[in-house]
């Protein structure tokens, strides 16, 4: 811009002009570390923590966090993309403990070399689910909001119905392996979390498909106009979201060594916490991946603090959303943009 | 020559209302193509089937003779035909520069390149004269702004079928003629365009030929040339319309807005005005000069650093709306969609927000008596609604505008701020608004009409014309088009 | 000084037969331990003769309680047997129930107020205890250990965590505990004992609450840490778990952990039916020992039976009357 | 105004008035049922139940039925308030347990005359949280999701932390009061609840301040525009909404004959599927509260049915879940009208 506007038009008075692009560049830096307003809530959560106990910052305790918040953080990931393109679903936290479970009880532990399909046949059950949440919500045109509350209710019940509410132990090593294997030293779980969130930033960030998510979040009928396939984006991304609880029950199902009737469940609350604290809007079109994750971050951060300091447990809830609020305060501060 | 589009017989309904009913359009390769017809008329329902985002209920679209692609073949018709419609397609949560190459940012290895990205969009928006940063999110821009980003977007595509829904309605002038140089060089290049607005001398300005619409049927299709002014007014209405004569009034002793030594960073600066009772006061300037933020102020949408406000000579709270309408003002806001209406809500409901509280006691609202002041309201201005029960969001653009001035209008305010009330508004209904306006006056109102359009600055006593934040003249009625324009660009001091 | 039972008692003590339908809540479906009980039910149900009608389920919920004990009521049934997770919010109920005359049995917790005819549970502040002492002694008095705790708002997890704190601090001040509530979750339970086993390395006890939900973990856990090891080995933490459901069993058999509380859950099953038909019937019961090795114990608002809990370790596990022996 | 039309506006071509008139009548009376969309499911489960059982039809069990759900319905009335005018209250479900509860331990069973201001006091403390949201959310201009769930957090934590996690049994008797009482043959509650949503159809219809709340939702600018004190409307709702909540907590406290430290602790579920099935938006402006109000009596009839039924408690979930979809679907094809 800037430079040749057409000379019917006088260029403003010197005094407007700096001023105007002073502000456009403000808008721009600021636009760019938005997704980073947690940042200094990140911070002061290592400070404090450090005072707390000198483990917290030990490269152990920190891997500890990240690999307890791995599985969380892929539904996270999740709804932050579905988020993004202006839906909901709830159902994930139910897909985290279904789709193994239901794997498990199709392929036992005794299956042999088929227990290799284990993980292929669950991350399946998770997208069939994501795929049929799409189709209420696209082609019956129902919202997604309680849609996926009743699919919520209605997975959870296919979990309970089929292993009649038993903790699932007898699980094929296939399934158990990622959740508690080490590669290079770190585990795995955190790797696998960390590649995909690198493919999430990537994906939303420079990719074709991914900017579609912002601007059918933003502004749906604009999307349509400009040639995005708008159902079978959003289908495409509950696929993908279903798939990444799946993947995250998988984690979860190795690092607990077995499949509880309760795996997910209550997750959901934590999963839109982590999202919109680190900047994702409910109303879509709005926040970054990479801005879901340093939520993420912040609420295992907090919880390992909580857990270090051995807060007494009735008082621990207290602290806990105390801190979330402060949390936000200072995001906001940081942000110096109006949240919604 | 040959026909490029062509729509035939095209029947769509909406629910109950019919918006196109058998009518058709043909457009001849290489022309620039006016589509006129009063608000409702269906313009906007054929270019968003023109544009393929909705199918007609019956009828067929041709392009150079073939049938138009299927619906789900986005690209195909993209390739076809670009559009400025008349709704925002602009998504505010992502930057300019995104908007203007949405779906199509340029990629390498499927990676999108977003200094490429970011050049192109400085590129389309200095080709096109858009003073706008390109790293700048859409949604912080204003109207005028945003629309110009639509045009320079729905212009780059380098389609051969340009649609362009009421561009103008929010430019002002010299935006309007960078508009029309562009439009003049893609039709030198055999550009094909259709062209919406309720602007009749920009018809004669920029089109070859003219179809025109009424009650959701084509009613003739002539080359402009063969079309005098009166004959196009007639038959968009149906009916022979005179011109619209500006009354004479005298103003009285009363004031009934007042503003001393108001400022507002970046926007305006050490303003003071004054509108008497009786009296219509024009607000001009070109893009930027503060007129609306001025405005604005007035009546307490925004908060000025310094300076006191008086409505009917009692001190308003700044930056407080409700004060300033009990004070006896009323006002048309600027965006429309923005700050004008409710879209769920009813027509009778979205007139009568602000005079709820006469419409029953105890904090209570009669629906019956809501319902008589609105079908009133939709009488007196003309609103083409299927009742005062229809939600708003359903109304074509000029009819909608039409119920935010009822709104403004409906506690007989002592004191009259709108801005823009004629954007997006057909000729007859334009009168009408204008009508309503000087009748607001005739009955002793003090107004302030704040416009970029020459037409509606005409009926006003004096013309107060704004240069950089300042109020610079005070030109007396009577004045020509070029004076005015002279000083709003401040070449004459 | 028994009053508790006046109201069974009216019914008229000559009854022969089964004296009347049976309804029953079970508390939830999701846990292991509840699953088996409310297998044991219709078994047990044919075996008394008992007359039982559809089952409801309460979800954990009280309000849900309520409501399925009004529908069960409206149905017809004569005595009602529940679990009321939630022991102060079912006093209302309670008092319906006695104003309609039906007596009521309840299984697992001992509601705060509100008539009952019998509180079949086993005493859950005495599976604290045995855990405090059986890991006390193990670990010689001094150390560290963790207690995975239950919800603070079940009775039975505070009952469990409290006698044990109570019991560490009093027969062995030398030993750290540290309390984690779980919330019944396993995923809570494995990253709170991780955090805490990475801040104290030397922790060698672990008391859960619930094998069902906490077993896996745990085991998970330790394994990680590379803790999973032999009890002779020094590297060992002593692991005592609550439930006794086989999984227990097959890791105190493994080594894997050296102790489980096991709650009887057929025992549960079988005297909440045997308790309802006799309310059924109109037979009254006395404080004192009874013929099934346990003891009714006096409560204000009715009796308890307090059905013996045996510690299982590694010397007694295969004792097939353990109920965590008898299913599969 | 009015009057005087400038003679220059000829009145409208006779041909489409009268088309006109008619199309508005069709439109009016689509919109007067589209509140009721849900009532064809409750015939439905009706004519169900009655197979199912016949104690269903009894007046007994009905009313059973509407005394269950009338603590759950006051917090529904609460949420579709704030709902319509397009903010979010999750804290909701953690003030009808905490309100009672701390009420109790200020005021103690043993307090003689003073148990007179329990009520009065419970109300209060409900007020006062759903002021501190409204506070966070206008004042501070936080996203009223993420404060209202940390502050769900954080209600339910204080409850928690000052009862120790213990039920509160020992209660005045006048809370007890209201949840037991029976007046004229039905329970208290059913009247406090029919009172009160009475109020809130009537309120919301034919009051001006009822109408803000759809102003605001639709379109905050244009409330403000119009002269509505956005903010001032809106803490009043989170106040009302407060209050309201903690009398659902008073209710609830009187059927239970206690608090324990769950009470209310999960609702907010079934409050959003209750609202939003009854055909209140998400997105705010849209829906009635006698909707919200068809949602609940789906929900409690759907309850109802399935214990009457004695659907087995592992397949409880699927079959409750999935009645709902179907309810879903039912209203959707009824209504004709795409959800959001
Ligand atoms: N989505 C819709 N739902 C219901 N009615 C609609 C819808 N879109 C358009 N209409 C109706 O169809 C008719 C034609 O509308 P259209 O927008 O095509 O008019 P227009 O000629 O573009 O008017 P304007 O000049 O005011 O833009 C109007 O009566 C309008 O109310
Ligand atoms: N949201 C905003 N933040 C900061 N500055 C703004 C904003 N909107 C407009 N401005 C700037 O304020 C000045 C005055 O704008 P105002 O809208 O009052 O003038 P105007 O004459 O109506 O302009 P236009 O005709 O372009 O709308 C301009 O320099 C404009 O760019
Ligand atoms: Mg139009
Ligand atoms: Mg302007």
């Amino acid at each position: 811009m800037s430079t040749a506007t057409p000379s019917a038009t006088p260029s403003p008075p010197p005094s407007a002009a700096p001023a105007g692009r002073l502000r456009a560049g403000a808008g721009l830096r600021l636009g760019r570390f938005r997704d980073l307003t947690l940042v200094p809530v990140i911070v002061v959560l290592l400070v404090v923590g450090a005072f707390v106990d000198p483990v917290f910052l030990t490269v152990g305790n920190l891997t500890n966090v990240l690999q307890q918040q791995s599985a969380l953080a892929l539904v996270v990931l999740a709804e932050a993309m579905i988020l993004i393109a202006g839906k909901f679903d709830l159902s994930l936290e139910s897909t985290v403990g279904m789709a193994p479970a239901i794997t498990v009880l199709v392929i036992p532990a005794t299956a042999g070399g088929s227990g290799l399909l284990a993980i292929p046949l669950c991350l399946l059950i998770g997208a069939a689910i994501g795929a049929f949440n799409g189709f209420l919500i696209l082609k019956f045109q129902l919202s997604a909001f309680v849609v996926t509350l009743a699919m919520m209710i209605v997975v959870h019940g296919l979990h309970l119905g089929l292993t009649g509410g038993k903790s699932l132990f007898e699980l094929p090593e296939s399934i158990m392996y990622l959740g508690g294997a080490t590669w290079l030293g770190v585990p795995a779980s955190i790797w696998i979390a960390a590649v995909l969130f690198a493919a999430g930033i990537v994906g939303l960030r420079y990719f074709r498909a991914g900017r579609a998510l912002y601007a059918i979040g933003g502004n749906p009928d604009a999307a349509r106009a400009a040639g995005i396939r708008v159902d079978r984006v959003l289908w495409t991304v509950f696929v993908i979201g279903g798939a990444l609880a799946a993947l995250a029950g998988v984690l979860e199902t190795g690092r607990l060594g077995g499949i509880s009737a309760n795996q997910g469940v209550g997750w959901i609350f934590m999963v839109f916490a982590a999202s919109v604290i680190g900047g994702v809007s409910m109303d879509g079109g709005k926040g970054t991946v990479l801005g879901a994750l340093t939520g993420v971050l912040v609420i295992g951060l907090v919880e390992n603090v909580l857990t270090l300091k051995g807060v007494p447990g009735e008082w621990k809830q207290l602290v806990y959303g105390g801190i979330i609020l402060v949390a936000l305060m200072i995001s906001r501060v940081a942000g110096g943009k109006a949240q919604d | 020559m040959s026909v490029h589009v062509e729509a035939r017989n095209v029947v769509k309904r909406f629910g109950p209302t019919v918006a196109l009913n058998g009518a058709g359009i043909s457009i001849a390769e290489g022309e620039t193509h006016a589509l006129l017809g009063r608000n409702g008329a269906g313009k906007s329902t054929l270019v968003s089937i023109l544009t393929g985002l909705q199918a007609p209920d019956e009828g067929e679209v041709l392009f150079s003779g073939e049938a138009a692609p299927a619906l789900a073949d986005r690209d195909a018709w993209r390739r076809r035909v670009a559009c400025v419609y008349q709704k925002s397609t602009i998504i505010p949560t992502l930057t300019v520069a995104e908007n203007l190459f949405l779906n199509r940012q340029r990629t390498s290895g499927g990676l999108i390149r977003w200094g490429a990205v970011r050049r192109e969009a400085r590129e389309v928006l200095e080709r096109y004269g858009v003073d706008v940063d390109a790293g700048a999110l859409a949604g912080d821009l204003g109207v005028e702004q945003r629309q110009l980003v639509e045009i320079a977007r729905a212009l780059s595509f380098g389609a051969r079928f340009i649609i362009l829904d009421e561009p103008t309605a929010q430019l002002d002038g010299p935006a309007i003629e960078r508009l029309f140089e562009r439009m003049r060089a893609l039709r030198e290049q055999g550009v094909t365009m259709m062209y919406i607005s309720h602007h009749l001398d920009e018809v004669y300005e920029i089109c070859q030929s003219v179809t025109v619409f009424r009650d959701a049927r084509h009613v003739l299709t002539r080359p402009v040339a063969e079309l005098p002014h009166e004959e196009l007014v007639a038959a968009m209405t149906g009916e022979a319309t005179a011109a619209y004569q500006p009354r004479s009034r005298t103003a009285g002793d009363s004031v009934a807005i007042s503003a001393t030594g108001l400022s507002l960073r970046d926007r305006y600066q050490d303003v003071a005005l004054e509108v008497r009772a009786g009296e219509l006061v024009g607000l001009a300037g070109s893009g930027s000069s503060g007129k609306v933020g001025l405005a604005e102020t007035l009546v307490g949408l925004r908060r000025a650093d310094s300076g006191t406000i008086r409505i009917n000579g009692a001190a308003v709270r700044p930056g407080d709306v409700p004060s300033a309408l009990r004070a006896g003002l009323g006002f048309v806001p600027q965006d429309r969609h923005r700050e004008g209406f409710v879209p769920l809500l009813s027509v009778a409901e979205n007139a009568t927000l602000p005079i709820a509280h006469k419409l029953g006691g105890f904090g209570t609202v009669s629906p019956s008596r809501r319902r008589a002041r609105a079908v009133q309201m939709i009488e007196d201005l003309d609103i083409k609604t299927e009742g005062p029960d229809q939600p708003v969001g359903d109304l074509s653009g000029g009819n909608a505008q039409k119920v935010v001035l009822a709104r403004a209008l409906s506690d007989s305010p002592a004191a009259l701020v709108v801005i823009n009330p004629t954007a997006g508004v057909d000729v007859k209904a334009k009168q009408s608004l204008l009508g309503a306006v000087e009748d607001a006056v005739g009955r002793g109102a003090g107004a302030l009409l704040v416009s970029d359009e020459l037409d509606d600055l005409r009926i006003c006593d004096r013309v107060l014309v704004m240069f950089h934040g300042r109020v610079v003249r005070d030109v007396p009625r009577g004045w020509s088009d070029q004076q005015l324009v002279a000083v709003m660009e401040g070449m004459e001091e | 000084g028994s009053t508790g039972d006046d109201a069974a008692a009216t019914g008229g003590g000559s009854g022969t037969a089964s004296g009347g339908k049976v309804g029953i809540d079970f508390p939830r479906a999701d846990s292991d331990f509840w699953n088996s009980y409310s297998k044991y039910v219709p078994q047990m149900a044919g075996e008394l003769k008992v007359e039982l009608m559809n089952p409801t389920n309460s979800q954990n919920d009280v309000a849900k309680l309520v409501a399925n004990t009004q529908a069960l009521v409206s149905q017809g049934a004569k005595v009602i047997v529940m679990a009321p997770q939630d022991t102060g919010a079912i006093a209302s109920t309670l008092q319906q129930l006695e104003n309609k005359k039906i007596p009521v049995v309840s299984v697992d917790t001992r509601p705060d107020k509100g008539k009952v005819y019998m509180v079949v549970r086993a005493d859950n502040k005495a599976y604290g205890t045995k855990a405090c002492e059986f890991l006390g002694e193990k670990l010689g008095g001094k150390g560290k250990v963790v207690q995975l705790m239950g919800a603070l708002s079940s009775i039975n997890g505070r009952d469990r965590a409290e006698a044990f704190r109570e019991c560490m601090k009093t027969k062995f001040p030398g030993i750290t505990v540290f309390d984690e509530p779980t919330e019944w979750e396993g995923s809570k339970a494995a990253s709170m004992l991780q955090t805490r086993l990475e801040q104290n390395p030397d922790i060698k006890g672990v008391y859960m609450h619930a094998g069902g939900v906490h077993l896996a973990p745990t085991l998970q856990v330790l394994k990680a840490k590379g803790l999973l090891v032999q009890p002779d080995d020094p590297k060992h933490v002593f692991v005592v778990s609550n439930d006794g459901i086989p999984q227990e069993f097959d890791a105190i058999r493994k080594g894997e952990i050296d102790a489980t509380v096991s709650q009887p859950a057929d025992l549960y099953a079988k005297y909440a039916l045997f308790y309802a038909k006799a309310a059924a019937e109109g037979t009254t019961f006395q404080p004192g020992p009874t013929d099934h090795d346990s003891t009714i114990i006096s409560l204000p608002n009715g009796l308890e039976d307090q059905l013996p809990a045996p510690l299982v370790t590694k010397d007694n596990v295969d004792d097939q009357n353990l109920w965590g022996n008898q299913v599969k």
